[in-house]
C-alpha cells in the first residue's frame, strides 16, 4: 500500500497474488465473475435480436469490480450505482432471472419491467438502483448512509460511479456533506478511463485519487482486475467505515472491453483495437484469477469447465425465465406513480379511466 | 382554538409530526441554529436534538438528493428549501429521483419525502428570488403539490404531507408567516390532500384560486359584494391531488368563472385548470373563463412596478366583471 | 433542394451558421471528437477546430453557465444537452441566469445563446430519459422554445434560433434524426420563429401539434380523411413565440380542435394553447377543445406499455371524433 | 508567501505594511475604502426609512476585497460576484449616483431599477452583476473566461464568492473546467467566516485553500484586512493570469461587521457581540490602512478629514441624485425581456396588451 501525497491517500498495489484466501472463497469469486460475463454475454445477444430494447450498457471486463466490491458486504449493506449495473445487481444478490426478465421488459423483471437495463432495483437485498442521471446517486447514497447514521445502525452504503461522473457538482456536494457528518459511505469509481467517448484524462488535471481532497475524504486506488486484492482491500474499507471510520473514496481501475453501450462500436474514433485488443488480453479480471489459480494448483482445467458450465445454465434458465414470463399490466404501472391513491381529489390528468 | 400565525402553525405542524414519529427529520439551510432563515423551525433543534434537525451547507441538490435516499431507506425527511427560487438548483433529484422512484424500481421503494419552503414574491426581491414555482413541479406525475393559505391550512395541509407516503412539494406563503387564524389545538387536526375549500360562497362567478392568492381572490369579492355581485372564492389547496370535484361544482353553479394566481401566464396553474373546464363543463360556461397572473415579465426590483406586475384585487375584479360581461 | 435527413440539416444549420459568425461556437458533452452522441455535429470539429467544438465534461449546470457567461460578452454559443433530460441539472441557469439576465441588468446585457438536443421520448429508455422538457423552458419569460418537425423546419429554424439575439431552447426529436426531407440549398434559408405552419389542410377540424407529434398528426389526418373527415395539421413550430393568430384562424375555420403533444397533461403545452383558445376563440368552438398527451405516468422501459403510454395515432383519430360528435 | 502542501497552495502574510507603495496610491486605497464605507453606511440609513426595500447586504468591513482585488485591474478585464457587491460595483467604476439610484430602484439605477441591491450590473465598466443565486456566478465567470480564451485576449475574469458558495456544485464543476482549460479567471473567496448563520468550518472539513485540490487550481490565502497586502498580491496574481498563467484560487480572509443582510442582527444566535465587536476593532481595513499611514507620516488627521468629507459629499450627492431621479416605466420593462420583439408570434402572455 503505497502512500502519495499524504496518509491519507494511498494507493493499493496487488498484494500477495491470491491474497491467503481459501480455495472455497477463490472458487466463488471466480464463478461470480463467470456469471457476470456470461450473463452479459447473453443480454448483448438478445439484445441483437431485439429482445432487449433502450439503451444497454454491459460490464464486461469490470466484473473485478463488481466481485471485489459487492461481495465483502452483508445483506444489509446498500449498494447504489449508475445505469451500468446488470453485474452489480446480481452481485448484491438479485437472481438471474429476475435481472434478466428486466431486461426483457416482463412483470417478474427485478422492477416488474418498469425500470430496465439502467433500473435495476432490489430493496429486499440492498440493491437500490440503478440510476440513468450521470452523478445522481452520489446524493442518494449520502441520504441512505445518513440514515444509518440516524438510526445508530451499523451497516455501510457502496456508491458506484463512473470516472466521468466526478466531474459532477453533485458529486462534490456530496463528498463534503459525507466528510463533515462522517457518514459510513464508500463511493467507488469504477475508473474504466472513458466517460463514453471521452478519455478522463481530457477532463480532469488531477489524477482521481485527489477528487476527494477537497473534502477531506481518505481516498485509496486499487486495480479493480485483481479481484483478490480489491475483495481484501474492500473488506478492510468496510470493516473500518463500519466501526465509524467515515466515507472513503476509492478508485478502482478497470477497462471496459465492449462498447459504451450497445450502439457505441467497441473501438474506433476515441480508443484503438490495439488498445482495448490489448486490455481484453492483459486486463480480463476473471483471466487473471484463472490464471493465479491454475498457477496455484488451485483449479483444474475441468473444474473451471464444470463452473462455465453452471454458470452458463444458469445464464440460461434466466433466459427461458425471461422469455416465458408474462408482460406487466397497465394497471401495476399506475400503482406504482403514487403509494396510494388518495380519497380525494385527482393524481392523473390523462383522462385514460385512472 | 388558539389564534396563531402562520408561521406558528407550520411549526406546531413540524413539532407534532416529529414528536409522533421518529423517522421524521428536517434538514436544509439553517434550519436548527438559526431557527430557520424566515424562523418557521424555532425551537426544533433545542427540543430534538442535531440529528433531526439538520443544518445543511448551501448544496441544494446534495441535500434535496439525502433526502429522497434517506427516504428509500424509509426515513421521512422534510426538506426545506430557504425559498423555492433556490430548488432550480435541486430540481434533477426532485424529478428523476423522487418523482421516478417508486415507478421505475417497480412499486418497490416509495419516496415519503416533503419540500417545503415559501414560493411566489415576497417584496422587492427582484427576478431572481420572486418565483411562484408550483408549474416545475406539476407537470411531472409522482409528486403532489401544496398550497396553504391560512394558518389552519397550513398546519393541517403539512401534517398529512408529511405523513403522505409520496414527495410533496409543499409551497408556503412568504407574505403569510405573520398573518394569523384560528387554528385547531388537535394534535390530529390533519386536512386531507386533494380537498379544496370554499372559503366564501356566491352565486354569480367563480373566483378559482391558491395559496396567497386566496386573500386577495377575497378582497375581490368583498369589493364585488359592494356592487351586488357574489363570488364564490375556491382556494383549491392542493394541486396535486386536485379536488375537480369542486371545480366543476363551483362552475355549474356560477358559469362564469376566472383563475387567480401569483405566477406567470405561460402555463401557469390556472391554464390546467382551464383546460378541465374546457373539457369537463363546457357547457355549463357562460362566458370565457378568463387568467389573472403576474405580468409576463421577471419580476422587477421597483417597488411600484412590481406592484404593477402582480395580479391584484383591481385586476382579479376587473376579470370577475368582464366574464359576467358588466 | 436536396432531400437530406433531420440530422444532417441540422448539421448543416451548424455549419453555416459557424461559418457565417466566428462568435458561434458549440459545446457540450461529445460534441467534437466523437461528432456528438447522435452525430448531429459531426465533421464540424475537423472543419471548425477545437475551440469552437468544445467538448464538456459531464458537468451540465456548469457548462450551461459557460455558455450563458461567455454570451454576456458578446460570444454565440450553442450548448448541447445530449439529451434535454439532462438539462434539469443545468434549470437553474437556464432560467436564473440566462433568461432574467437581460431585465434584471436594465437591458444592458442580452444573451445570444442556443440551447440544443433531443426532448422527448425515444424507444424503451425508461422514466429518466424519456421526458419531453417544454413545460419547464416555456413557463418563464426571458427564453424562446422551438421544436422543428422536418429537416427544412430543423435548418431554418436552428439558424433563426442561432442568429436570435435571446435564450432559445430548441427541441428536437430523436426520433427525427433519421428523416428525410427536401432541404433548401440557400444559405440564408432562415426560418423566423413565431411562425406556425399548417402542413395539412382541412375544414373540419383541427389538429394543432408541435415536434414529433406532427408526424403523428399528419397519419392521424391520413386516417380521417377515409372516413370523409378533413383536418386542418397546424404544426406551431415555435412554441414562444408563439402564432397566436394561426391558432384562432384554424379554430375559426373548423370550430373543433384537439392538441397533440408528446409530453404529460398536467401543464402540458395544450394547456396553454386551450386557454388561449378559450379565452380569444370561445365564441368559434362548437365543441370543447380536446387534449391527446402521454398517459399521466413516468415512461415504462416495457416496449408494449411505451407504446401504449404514447399519444398515438388512434388517440388523435379518436378525439378528433370526440369533438366532431361523430 | 508560506508555502503549505505543495508549492500551488501558498499563504501569503503581509508583507512591508506599506507595500512599498506611493502616498498617492495610499491615499487612493483609502479614499475608496472609505467611499464604500459611507455609501453602505447612508444604504443602511435608507433602508431603515424604507427608500430602499427587498434583501440589502452590506459589505461593511469586508472593503478591503473591494478595493484590494479590483482596483488592480483594467477597466476591461470583467468582475462578476454575488449579492454583496455595492460597493465592488464602486470599485470596478460605477458612479455612486448609478449605484445609489439602483438601490432606490430609479431609472437612473446601473440596472435601471430593475436590478436592485442584488443586482448591479455595468457592463460598460466590465461589472457583469449581481448575481442572487449562491454559486451562480462561479460558471458564469468561467464563461466570460473562456470568451476572452477564445478570442485571444489578454482581460483577466474575477470572480466574487462567498465561503459558503464553495460548497456548490457549480463552483467544483466550474474550477475543474477552468484548470483543464486553463482560463483566466481568479475565483475570489471572501472568507467573512460565516455564510449567514453558519460558521464555514461547520460545513467543511477542510481548510478553504484546500477547496481547489481536488481539481488543480493553485491557491493562495491572504489578510483581506490588509489592503496593501492584498493589492500587491492581486497586482501579481493579475499579472500572471494575464500571462495565461491558468486560473487561480484565491481565499481573502475578512469579516462582515453587520448582520448578513438587513434583517439579520449584527450579533446574537451564531456569532456573539465579543466576536464581533473584537473583529471590528482589530479588523478594520480602513483602519489597518490609516494607522500604519499615520504611523509612517503618510497621512494626519486632516488629510483624512478632507479625505472623509469628499466621500460624504459624494455618497450625498448620490442619495440626493437616486432621491430626484425618476421612476423607470412599465415600457421599458417589457422591453428588456427579449432583445427585440418578434415581428411574428406572441411572446407575452399576460393580456397586459404588449
Ligand atoms: C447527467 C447526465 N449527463 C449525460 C448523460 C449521458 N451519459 C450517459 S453515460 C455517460 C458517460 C459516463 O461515463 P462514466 O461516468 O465514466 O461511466 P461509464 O459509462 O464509463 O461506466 C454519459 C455522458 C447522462 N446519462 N446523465
Ligand atoms: C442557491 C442559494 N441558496 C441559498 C440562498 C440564500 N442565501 C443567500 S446568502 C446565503 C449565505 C451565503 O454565504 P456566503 O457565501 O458566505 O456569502 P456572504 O453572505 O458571507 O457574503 C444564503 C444561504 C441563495 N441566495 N442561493
Ligand atoms: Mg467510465
Ligand atoms: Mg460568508
Amino acid at each position: 500500500m503505497a502512500e502519495t501525497e499524504t496518509a491519507e491517500i494511498s494507493t493499493v498495489n496487488g498484494g500477495p497474488a491470491l491474497g491467503g484466501f481459501s480455495k472455497k472463497k477463490l472458487v466463488e469469486l471466480l464463478s461470480q465473475m463467470l456469471l457476470y460475463r456470461r450473463f452479459e454475454e447473453k443480454a448483448e445477444e438478445a439484445y441483437a435480436i431485439g429482445k432487449i430494447g433502450g439503451f444497454c450498457h454491459l460490464h464486461i471486463g469490470q466484473e473485478g469490480a463488481a466481485a471485489g466490491c459487492i461481495l465483502p458486504l452483508r445483506q444489509d449493506d446498500y449498494v447504489i450505482s449508475g445505469y451500468r449495473s446488470h453485474t452489480q445487481a446480481l452481485a448484491k444478490g438479485l437472481s438471474p432471472e429476475a435481472v434478466m426478465s428486466e431486461l426483457y421488459g416482463k412483470a417478474s423483471g427485478v422492477s416488474g419491467g418498469a425500470g430496465g437495463s439502467m433500473h435495476m432495483f432490489g430493496a429486499d437485498v440492498g440493491f437500490m438502483g440503478g440510476n440513468g442521471i450521470v452523478g445522481a446517486q452520489a446524493p442518494l447514497a449520502l441520504g441512505m448512509a445518513w440514515a444509518i447514521h440516524y438510526r445508530g445502525g451499523d451497516q455501510v452504503c457502496v456508491c458506484f460511479l463512473g470516472d466521468a461522473a466526478v466531474n459532477q457538482g453533485a458529486f462534490h456536494e456530496s463528498m463534503n456533506m459525507a466528510a463533515i457528518w462522517n457518514l459510513p459511505v464508500i463511493y467507488v469509481v469504477e475508473n474504466n478511463a472513458y466517460g463514453m467517448g471521452t478519455k478522463f484524462t481530457r477532463m480532469s488535471d488531477t489524477e482521481m485519487i485527489k477528487k476527494a481532497s477537497s473534502h477531506g475524504v481518505p481516498a485509496t486506488s486499487i486495480d479493480g482486475e485483481d479481484v483478490v486484492a480489491t475483495y481484501s482491500h474492500f473488506e478492510d474499507l468496510i470493516e473500518t467505515v463500519r466501526q465509524g471510520g467515515g466515507p472513503r473514496f476509492v478508485d478502482v481501475e478497470c477497462y471496459r472491453f465492449k462498447g459504451h453501450s450497445m450502439s457505441d462500436p467497441v473501438s474506433g474514433t476515441y480508443r484503438s483495437k490495439e488498445e482495448v485488443d490489448h486490455q481484453t488480453e492483459n486486463a480480463d479480471p476473471i483471466c487473471i484469477l484463472r490464471d493465479r489459480m491454475f498457477a496455484a494448483r488451485l483449479l483444474t482445467g475441468e473444474e473451471l469447465e464444470v463452473i462455465d458450465g453452471e454458470v452458463r445454465s444458469m445464464v440460461d434458465a434466466a433466459v427461458e425465465f425471461a422469455e416465458a414470463a408474462p408482460e406487466p399490466e397497465v394497471d401495476t404501472l399506475y400503482r406504482n406513480v403514487y403509494s396510494e391513491i388518495n380519497p380525494h381529489g385527482r393524481l392523473f390528468f390523462d383522462g385514460r379511466g385512472k | 382554538m388558539a389564534e396563531i400565525t402562520y408561521r406558528d402553525a407550520l411549526n406546531q405542524a413540524l413539532a407534532e409530526e416529529m414528536e409522533r414519529d421518529d423517522s421524521v427529520f428536517l434538514l436544509g439551510e439553517e434550519v436548527a441554529e438559526y431557527d430557520g432563515a424566515y424562523k418557521v423551525s424555532k425551537g426544533l433543534l433545542d427540543r430534538f436534538g442535531d440529528k433531526r434537525v439538520k443544518d445543511t451547507p448551501i448544496s441544494e441538490l446534495g441535500f434535496a438528493g439525502l433526502g429522497v435516499g434517506s427516504a428509500m431507506v424509509g426515513l421521512r425527511p422534510i426538506v426545506e428549501f430557504m425559498t423555492f427560487n433556490f430548488s432550480f438548483l435541486a430540481l434533477d433529484q426532485v424529478i428523476n429521483s423522487a418523482s421516478k422512484m417508486l415507478s421505475m424500481s417497480g412499486g418497490q421503494i416509495g419516496i415519503p419525502i416533503v419540500f417545503r419552503g415559501p414560493s411566489g414574491a415576497a417584496l422587492q426581491l427582484g427576478a431572481q428570488h420572486s418565483h411562484a414555482c408550483e408549474t416545475w413541479y406539476l407537470h411531472a406525475p409522482g409528486i403532489k403539490v401544496v398550497t396553504p393559505s391560512t394558518p389552519a391550512d397550513a398546519k393541517g395541509l403539512l401534517k398529512a404531507a408529511i405523513r403522505d407516503n409520496d414527495p410533496v412539494a409543499f409551497m408556503e406563503g412568504e407574505l403569510l408567516y405573520n398573518t394569523k387564524g384560528e387554528v385547531p389545538d388537535d394534535d390530529d387536526f390533519v386536512i386531507p390532500l386533494g380537498l379544496a375549500d370554499l372559503k366564501r360562497e356566491g352565486d354569480d362567478v367563480s373566483i378559482i384560486t391558491h395559496g396567497t392568492m386566496t386573500h386577495v381572490a377575497l378582497q375581490a369579492a368583498g369589493q364585488l359584494a359592494k356592487d351586488g355581485i357574489e363570488a364564490d372564492v375556491l382556494d383549491l389547496r392542493s394541486l396535486r391531488p386536485l379536488d375537480v370535484d369542486a371545480i366543476l361544482a363551483t362552475v355549474a353553479k356560477t358559469n362564469r368563472a376566472i383563475y387567480l394566481e401569483e405566477g406567470w401566464p405561460y402555463l401557469g396553474v390556472g391554464a390546467q385548470i382551464v383546460s378541465i373546464i374546457m373539457e369537463e363543463a363546457f357547457d355549463d360556461l357562460d362566458a370565457p373563463v378568463l387568467r389573472v397572473t403576474q405580468a409576463d415579465i421577471p419580476m422587477p426590483y421597483n417597488k411600484k412596478l412590481e406592484a404593477w406586475a402582480r395580479p391584484g384585487v383591481a385586476r382579479a375584479v376587473e376579470a370577475c366583471k368582464k366574464v359576467l360581461y358588466v
